[in-house]
């Protein structure tokens, strides 16, 4: 079971970009990169040397790694599917979104360690839409908590079973709404960020990332997909909660709906445009808002 | 034993400023009474840290008798509850004695060495002797040594104007506290009978209502409570650095630990006041942070952090309030002891962090940020140090703030099992503490940023250089323990039962162990996996060997050049992302409560002439409550002056018409005619 | 017939005390309230009904120190000083005296009597006059302390103050032994003594005697 | 022991104007303190000596002394003999200056207070406190500036104004004996007597009266306009001498009225004005030291509160008293300590603004320190005396379910603190101007140690009261009501 969940958690995410790009490829009406390129990317950089500014510190070459095993981490405490995640106990949600906070720490500080103004820019960004993320995230833990009765993600995100029923289904909605625009956020795609973009003022994630290169660069972005799939996993475990009792066929369930939900984020990738900075805090208020009013649903 | 091992401390401690008082104030005397001065603190401290670590696991509750004739005498007691404060003063208050050997030594600075060392030592003693009082007068003497010599301690260096108004300041908000006190203890008496501090089972709706107003009225101020916090900025700023580590990291835990033994004292409080504590918790919580922010000065930043960790603190005792009227003892532990260990997490990493901050002000003379930049390279262990703090104080994993939050937010997540809508309500305070963490990650990524990393934006921060071994042993010892809590959360857990027990002693409520209630090993082991784990994949990136030759560039596999910035050539330090364009957004997001100083006017014409930017945040209650009410005061007795202008006639007027006065009240017992009736 | 001649004589104190609110030339003011004084050592004589030896020494000592030693240390500060008359008072004259006759006239008719209960002395309790003729002499004295601006006049006010009261006094014989009184009568004459001193001190250091010019204490 | 006690500060006032020489005469003070001192601890501890030698001190008699007295008598006479030996350190300074009438006033003064206390009569007191204040006006008058003269012609009429109405008051007391019947009299004895029949409307406008009289010499508010000018302008011993022992010896007069009135069954009517008085006195204390210049002035207005906390003590009555008592003591020390320091401050700046005086803690270290624990002191912090006092009217004032009393008290000690806070953390921290430097004064050991002494005092006060003393306050407080 173990190693099920760590061969989805290690080996799927890479492939996650590669649907994503494949899918706004056929929006665009290009042929658009193979659907392991993520891969090849990901291997050349781990082999290719270095280049460090000078006004970096050991802060900016420990970031990637700490990002990584902190996305790791939290990736061990979701259930992929139905099935328990390995690491489960009552608050592990809390670990879990505060194991992202680490990461942030050190994403944004390295950024800043090249005192390049444009990385700059970008943590100053990640750090003030973080502030609206978090919040959003603990309101959709109550509401699934307040649902379930239980602590423990594993159990939290059976609630999703709930869906099915008239009466429970409300305010599970609005929360699954609000738990993607935080996903969307967080992993930083459009409409919050544009990660194929080359215009660095508008950017965030890719703007914090200017100065790394070779192997550093191939961890953050190997982190960076892998966190994609497990925010990706806690909306796919509770929105889709399809299963059959075999293990196995689960995983295979649970692959395959996360494929499915990067194809819907290729697809708003491709039919939105990034929002303005300004604009961004409103969207993730709103989200913070659909959080709130399903947890008030809940309660009521 | 253990208590006259304290009682031997507060002595010692006392008395270590005398060497001192009594040499040379320059030179080689005045250095040897400093290192004996210190040598007894640390002496005495060891002591009473040895006594309280063992009262902690004494179960019952010993009390004495102090010798105080003319109030009747006074008592002394000793339980888990004042142990675990005592812990805390007798661990962070060596330290900082022997961080100041390095910061500010006597010979270097004659007129104030002296007062320093005597009202550091008393400080000590009287948060000492205010945790082991049993008596109200007691409480009272030990609370009113440690405002003064505090006092004393922030205004040592007094030849600065903005040091005189910072410590007058404090003056008067820790003398309103000491007044509120007054009367929270005269009501006591008037309800309990004595001045005896021991639980009551039941009290009077009005006077328990009246003493837990006033106890947070007047706990709050020292505490650094919101909309009571407007003393605190200015005077951890104003303070020597070590003295500020043990006011924010120690003696504003003195009114958190008053709030808690009083509200332990009375009987079950109803859950209103749960409530009302957890909000006053998250409102110190958002804004105090938000303020800290908005901050230009490393240590006015770290300040507005305490005034938001106190309200963490609060948020885990209203939850744990909640819990008693609740009758739920697991809310109770969780939360309770959620609160008292970040009482102690707290004192660890602000300790540390303004042992860094005092360490970059020794080095560079400057406390703005916006001055600083890349001084790990000139003091590495500083830096790391006050890296690590930063991690600590924003509650991330694998560090001890961690663990404190997680208990809190275990507690709140405790009302959710609770029926009833108001109860699942409660829990709302997760969101907003998630809040505050993140925001307080952003303050600090902005704070740890600036300082330490990228390059200098001023001459100033040229200047840096490592502090002496004095200075980094005691960071170092308090960052081992941040990260020995982090990494073992286990081994408190007993220390928190036992303080725990003792404050809900007499509520019979069975408290489960708080190791059987949270996921503590769990996250112990996490946190070490993690460190391990990514300590091992940067050594491999590190030793990492190319396997193919033409991969290398032409100086080997690790080039370094300057920062790419988008292709400019040559980037400088000023053309940095400074700490406030980094902050300013959120800011901009808390503009209602900051009230940021407007922005300048845009640029004009092709040839705009230079434009000065300097954004400034003033504290809302300081600048807006505070100061329009000390003018209207003073307009007040501007006007009364008015009727004193000297002369004689106006003075016997004024006789004749007091008379006149007090004549009139006797118009109700018949007045003259009554007089006349007398006939 | 004794205690017509009382009253008419408290009448007559009253007066006094009109003429002193009226009259600007201050030696002219120092006379009248030595008038008054001796004639309250007068009442006081005859207010007892059998004489003692005590009573006449006290009565003379009030008629010495009120009506003789005071004036004459006035009169000599006052030549020292060498001021006439009391000019633009803070309240005029007219309407002092309006003031006074007013306060008078409110004494008389809302002071209360005299007790008819109680062993006191008969003469006394027939004498109605006694206590308003007191309270308003008291209170015409707080009207020349308030309204007048000369050091001087400030002073005499104060003595018809204490007239008032010494007024009152008659009635408690008993009550004050010969030692009280005449030590009430010694403290009078040492505060005026002392302050006269005090007031040559002002004519010297200021050159006037006008209190506008001691306000420089103040808020 | 009471002729003692008179008669021999009059024996040296008389030497003391006898003596020409300027330098010696001031010797005479702690020579006349220490017999007054002794003789009053010998009086306390053996009270059978009270009529020793005269024959008979019965109650009908005039003489006798009750338990305030006795506390008023310790306290003026401990704070006289540190004053004493301060003000032959000070004249020392003072050389310039004739000392003759100083001197001789000072000895008079304490000749008068042991009148005072031990007359039974109230038209004796009433006299012996009209000398209190001849006694003392040369006193204020020491340094025959403008300043100085204005002052005393100040305190002079007001003072005697006012003392004329306290006359007034106890004629009102006699009459109103008459009036229910009886003989008039002003001896305690057949007042507290015949108290339950006085006529009522009668003794409550001998009260206010009196009220209004006495309270004109303890100074509170709206009587108080002499104060700040008289303390602002005499010498700082001078200073302490009146907030110390004048107004102490006023509120000692004034206890033995309310005595009266409350043995009359008045409490309830007394008490409300007392409350009323005390209060209004402690605001305008506190409004009037708030950005107050004058470090000497606003000390005037602490006294001014203080006797409002005094009045408001008694107002409370019950289990206010004994705290009361106690803080008559702990006033007058800490006064003594404040005026004492102050006045060295005074002599070391040659100035008594906030806006010269700067930094006194570096000028003279002890003077400085001491200034501010006796602020500290005065203000109620622990562990001084005033703390113990102040306290236990506050608790006396909740006990008795006042709980506007004790919260206004509450909030105009704060007040109280703000402005005098100001002013004393003005004068004491802070760099001291170069040019004060070149004053010749530093502190000396005749100006330094009595105010030692009396903080020392203070703080014993707060931590430990004697038994005796105890005693002495336990049933000054009972004679007053306490535990009624």
């Amino acid at each position: 079971m173990l190693i099920i969940h760590l061969v989805i958690l290690l080996a799927l995410p890479p492939l996650l970009l590669g649907v994503i790009g494949k899918t706004k490829a056929v929006f665009a009406g290009r042929r658009g990169p193979p659907l392991l390129q993520a891969y090849r990317d990901i291997a050349k950089l781990l082999r290719k040397a270095l280049v460090i500014s000078e006004t970096t510190s050991w802060i900016f070459q420990a970031a990637p790694a700490v990002t990584l095993v902190a996305v790791f981490l939290a990736g061990l405490l979701v259930p992929f599917g139905p099935s328990p995640a390995p690491l489960a106990f009552s608050g592990d949600m809390i670990l879990f979104a505060y194991l992202f906070g680490l990461s942030r720490f050190f994403t944004t500080a390295a950024a800043l360690d090249t005192g390049s103004a444009f990385e700059g820019m970008g943590s100053a960004r990640e750090a003030t839409f973080a502030c609206l993320t978090e919040p959003a995230l603990f309101l959709v833990f109550i509401a699934l908590a307040k649902e379930t009765g239980s602590l423990s993600l594993t159990k939290m995100l059976r609630s999703g079973s709930l869906l099915f029923d008239a009466a429970a289904a409300p305010p599970l909605v609005l929360v699954c709404i609000g738990l993607f625009i935080v996903l969307l956020s967080e992993n930083s795609r459009i409409p919050v960020d544009d990660p194929c973009t080359h215009l660095e003022l508008t950017m965030i994630h890719e703007a914090m990332i200017l100065d790394h290169s070779g192997p550093l660069l191939g961890l953050i972005e190997y982190s960076a997909s892998m966190k994609l799939l497990v925010l990706e996993s806690v909306l796919v475990t509770l929105a889709l909660p399809f299963g059959s009792g075999v293990a196995a066929i689960d995983s295979c369930i649970f692959v395959a709906e996360t494929l499915v939900l990067a194809m819907a984020i290729g697809v708003v990738e491709s039919v939105m445009a990034r929002l303005r900075m300004r604009r961004v805090p409103y969207l993730l208020t709103g989200a913070l808002l659909l959080c709130g009013s399903g947890f008030i649903l809940i309660v009521r | 034993m253990s208590f006259y091992l304290i009682a031997w401390a507060i002595v010692l401690s006392a008395a270590s400023g005398l060497p001192l008082l009594f040499l040379k104030r320059r030179g080689r005397a005045a250095r040897a009474g400093q290192l004996a001065g210190t040598g007894i603190l640390v002496i005495a401290c060891v002591a009473g840290f040895v006594g309280a670590a063992s009262a902690l696991f004494e179960p019952a509750s010993v009390s004495y008798i102090l010798p105080w004739p003319s109030v009747g005498d006074g008592l002394l007691g000793l339980d888990p509850l004042s142990a675990f404060f005592l812990v805390l003063i007798f661990f962070v208050a060596p330290l900082s004695s022997v961080y100041s050997l390095g910061y500010a030594q006597a010979g270097r600075n004659p007129r104030t060495s002296r007062r320093m060392q005597l009202f550091f030592g008393l400080l000590v003693a009287g948060m000492s002797l205010l945790v082991i009082a049993r008596h109200a007068l007691v409480f009272l003497l030990g609370w009113e040594t440690m405002a003064l010599s505090a006092y004393f301690l922030i205004a040592s260096e007094d030849e600065k104007l903005e040091n005189r108004r910072a410590g007058f300041v404090y003056l008067v908000a820790t003398h309103c506290g000491t007044l509120a006190l007054f009367g929270m203890f005269a009501l006591w008496r008037m309800a309990t009978g004595s001045f005896e501090l021991s639980p009551v089972s039941s009290m009077e709706g009005g006077a328990l209502c009246g003493i837990v107003l006033l106890s947070l009225f007047g706990f709050g101020v020292k505490a650094g409570l919101m909309p009571l916090h407007f003393w605190l900025p200015g005077a951890h700023a104003a303070a020597p650095s070590h003295v500020s580590a043990l006011l924010s990291g120690v003696m504003l835990k003195m009114g958190v630990y008053g709030i808690i033994r009083m509200l332990g004292l009375l009987p079950v409080l109803p859950v209103f006041w749960g409530v009302l504590v957890l909000a006053l918790g998250i409102v110190s919580g958002i804004l105090g942070v938000a303020y800290a922010l908005a901050q230009h000065d490393l240590k006015r930043l770290l300040a507005y952090h305490s005034v938001e960790n106190i309200g963490i603190i609060l948020m885990g005792l209203g939850t744990a309030l909640l819990g008693r009227a609740w009758g739920r003892s697991d809310i109770v532990a969780l939360a309770m002891g959620g609160c008292l260990l970040h009482i102690w997490n707290h004192g660890l990493f602000k300790s540390l962090l303004f042992f860094g901050a005092g360490s970059v002000l020794r080095a560079t003379g400057t406390r703005q940020i916006d001055k600083l930049g890349g001084l790990i390279k000139s003091m590495p262990w500083t830096a790391a140090f006050f890296a690590l703090g930063a991690v600590a104080i924003c509650g991330l994993p694998p560090l001890n703030g961690f663990i404190s939050e997680l208990l809190i937010y275990l507690g709140i997540f405790g009302g959710l099992s609770q029926s009833g809508t108001l109860a699942a309500l409660t829990s709302l305070a997760a969101p907003c503490l998630a809040m505050i963490g993140a925001l307080a990650v952003a303050c600090f990524v902005k704070a740890t940023s600036a300082t330490f990393l990228g390059s200098a934006r001023a001459p100033e921060a040229g200047r840096g250089r490592e502090a002496s071994a004095s200075m980094l042993l005691p960071m170092g010892v308090l960052a081992a323990a941040c990260a020995a809590i982090g990494f073992a959360p286990g081994l408190v857990a007993s220390a928190l039962d036992a303080a725990v027990g003792s404050w809900n002693g007499k509520h019979a409520l069975a408290l489960p162990g708080i190791a059987t209630l949270a996921p503590l090993n769990y996250i112990g082991y996490a946190g070490i996996a993690l460190v391990s784990a990514a300590a091992l994949i940067s050594l491999a990136i590190a030793l990492r060997r190319p396997r193919r030759r033409r991969e290398l560039g032409q100086s080997g596999i690790c080039r370094s050049g300057p920062t790419w910035d988008c292709g400019y050539a040559a980037p400088t330090g000023r053309m940095q992302y400074t700490a406030s364009s980094f902050a300013r957004g959120l800011v901009g997001m808390f503009s209602w409560a900051l009230k940021p100083s407007p922005e300048p006017t845009k640029l004009h014409g092709a040839y705009p002439a230079p434009v000065v930017l300097e954004t400034e945040v003033v504290d809302g209650v300081l600048g807006r409550v505070i100061g329009p009410c000390a003018r209207v005061l003073g307009a007040l007795s501007r006007r009364a002056r008015r009727f004193q202008q000297g002369l004689t006639q106006q003075y016997v007027l004024y006789i004749l018409l007091a008379l006149v006065v007090l004549l009139l009240t006797l118009i109700p017992a018949g007045g003259l005619s009554g007089l006349a009736a007398a006939k | 017939m004794m205690p017509d001649l009382i009253n008419a004589l408290l009448v007559v104190v009253l007066a006094l005390n009109l003429f002193a609110l009226g009259n600007s030339r201050i030696q002219s003011v120092v006379h009248i309230v030595a008038v008054q004084g001796a004639l309250l050592g007068v009442i006081m004589l005859l207010m007892h009904e059998h004489l003692t030896l005590p009573v006449v020494l006290s009565a003379i000592a009030a008629v010495g120190i009120k009506g003789i030693v005071i004036p004459v240390i006035m009169i000599r500060s006052l030549r020292a000083a060498d001021i006439k008359r009391e000019v633009e008072p803070f309240i005029g004259f007219l309407p002092s005296i309006l003031l006074g006759a007013i306060v008078t006239a409110v004494a008389l008719l809302f002071a209360p009597g005299l007790s008819s209960s109680g062993p006191s002395s008969p003469v006394g309790n027939a004498v109605y006059l006694v206590i308003p003729a007191s309270i308003a002499t008291v209170l015409v004295g707080f009207i020349i302390l308030v309204s007048r601006y000369k050091a001087i006049s400030q002073v005499l006010g104060y003595l018809v103050l204490e007239n008032g009261i010494y007024i009152f006094g008659m009635l408690l014989i008993e009550a004050i032994p010969l030692v009280v009184e005449m030590g009430m009568l010694l403290d009078l004459f040492v505060a005026i003594f002392v302050i006269s001193i005090i007031t040559n001190h002002i004519n010297q250091a200021f050159s006037s005697m006008d209190t506008r010019r001691l306000a420089s204490l103040k808020e | 022991m009471a002729l003692a006690l008179i008669f021999l500060p009059l024996l040296f006032a008389v030497i003391a104007a006898l003596i020409p020489s300027n330098r010696a005469r001031p010797v005479l003070l702690p020579a006349a303190a220490v017999c007054h001192l002794s003789a009053t601890i010998l009086l306390i501890a053996r009270p059978e000596l009270a009529a020793w030698p005269a024959s008979d001190f019965g109650p009908g008699s005039w003489f006798g002394i009750d338990a305030p007295g006795k506390l008023v008598l310790l306290v003026v006479s401990v704070l006289f003999f540190f004053c004493s030996i301060f003000s032959v350190g000070y004249l020392r300074y003072r050389q310039e200056r004739p000392n003759r009438v100083f001197v001789s006033c000072l000895l008079v003064f304490l000749a008068v207070i042991g009148l005072v206390t031990f007359s039974r009569h109230l038209g004796l007191m009433w006299v012996a406190i009209e000398a209190t204040t001849l006694s003392t006006a040369p006193l204020i008058y020491f340094n025959h500036s403008k300043k100085s003269i204005e002052a005393t012609w100040k305190y002079l009429l007001v003072g005697s104004v006012g003392i004329a109405l306290a006359l007034f008051g106890t004629f009102f007391l006699a009459y109103s004996v008459q009036s229910a019947g009886l003989k008039p009299s002003m001896m305690m004895g057949e007042l507290l007597a015949g108290a339950p029949s006085l006529s009522k409307p009668w003794l409550r406008a001998a009260f206010v009266l009196l009220l209004v009289g006495y309270g004109t010499k303890m100074g509170l508010a709206p009587m108080h306009t002499w104060k700040p000018d008289a303390y602002g302008e005499a010498p700082g011993v001078v200073g302490a001498i009146f907030s110390g022992g004048v107004t102490s010896v006023a509120f000692l007069a004034f206890l033995r009225v309310y005595r009266v009135c409350i043995a009359a069954g008045e409490a309830e009517y007394v008490s409300h004005v007392l409350l009323a008085m005390g209060l209004v006195s402690m605001a305008v204390a506190g409004l009037f030291m708030i950005g107050q210049r004058d470090f000497k002035r606003s000390l005037a207005y602490s006294s001014v509160e203080h006797m409002g906390i005094l009045v408001v003590g008694l107002g409370i009555g019950g289990p206010a008293l004994y705290g009361t008592m106690l803080h008559i003591a702990t006033n007058s020390m800490t006064k003594g300590v404040l005026f004492l320091s102050a006045g060295n401050i005074h002599r070391a700046y040659a100035s008594k603004s906030t806006d010269d005086v700067r930094g006194a803690m570096r000028r003279l270290p002890f003077s400085g320190a001491l200034f501010l624990a006796g602020f500290l002191a005065i203000t109620g912090s622990p562990p001084f005396g005033p703390f113990v006092s102040e306290f236990s009217i506050l608790t006396g004032a909740f006990d008795s379910r006042l709980f506007l009393v004790g919260g206004l008290f509450l909030v105009f000690l704060f007040v109280v603190f703000l402005g005098m806070g100001k002013t004393v953390l003005k004068v004491t921290l802070g760099r001291p101007p170069v040019e004060v430097f070149e004053e010749p004064y530093r502190d000396g050991f005749l100006t330094i140690a009595p105010v030692f002494a009396l903080m020392a005092v203070v703080l014993m006060l707060g931590v430990y009261i004697p038994g005796p003393l105890d005693a002495l306050l336990r049933d000054a407080a009972a004679g007053l009501g306490a535990g009624v």
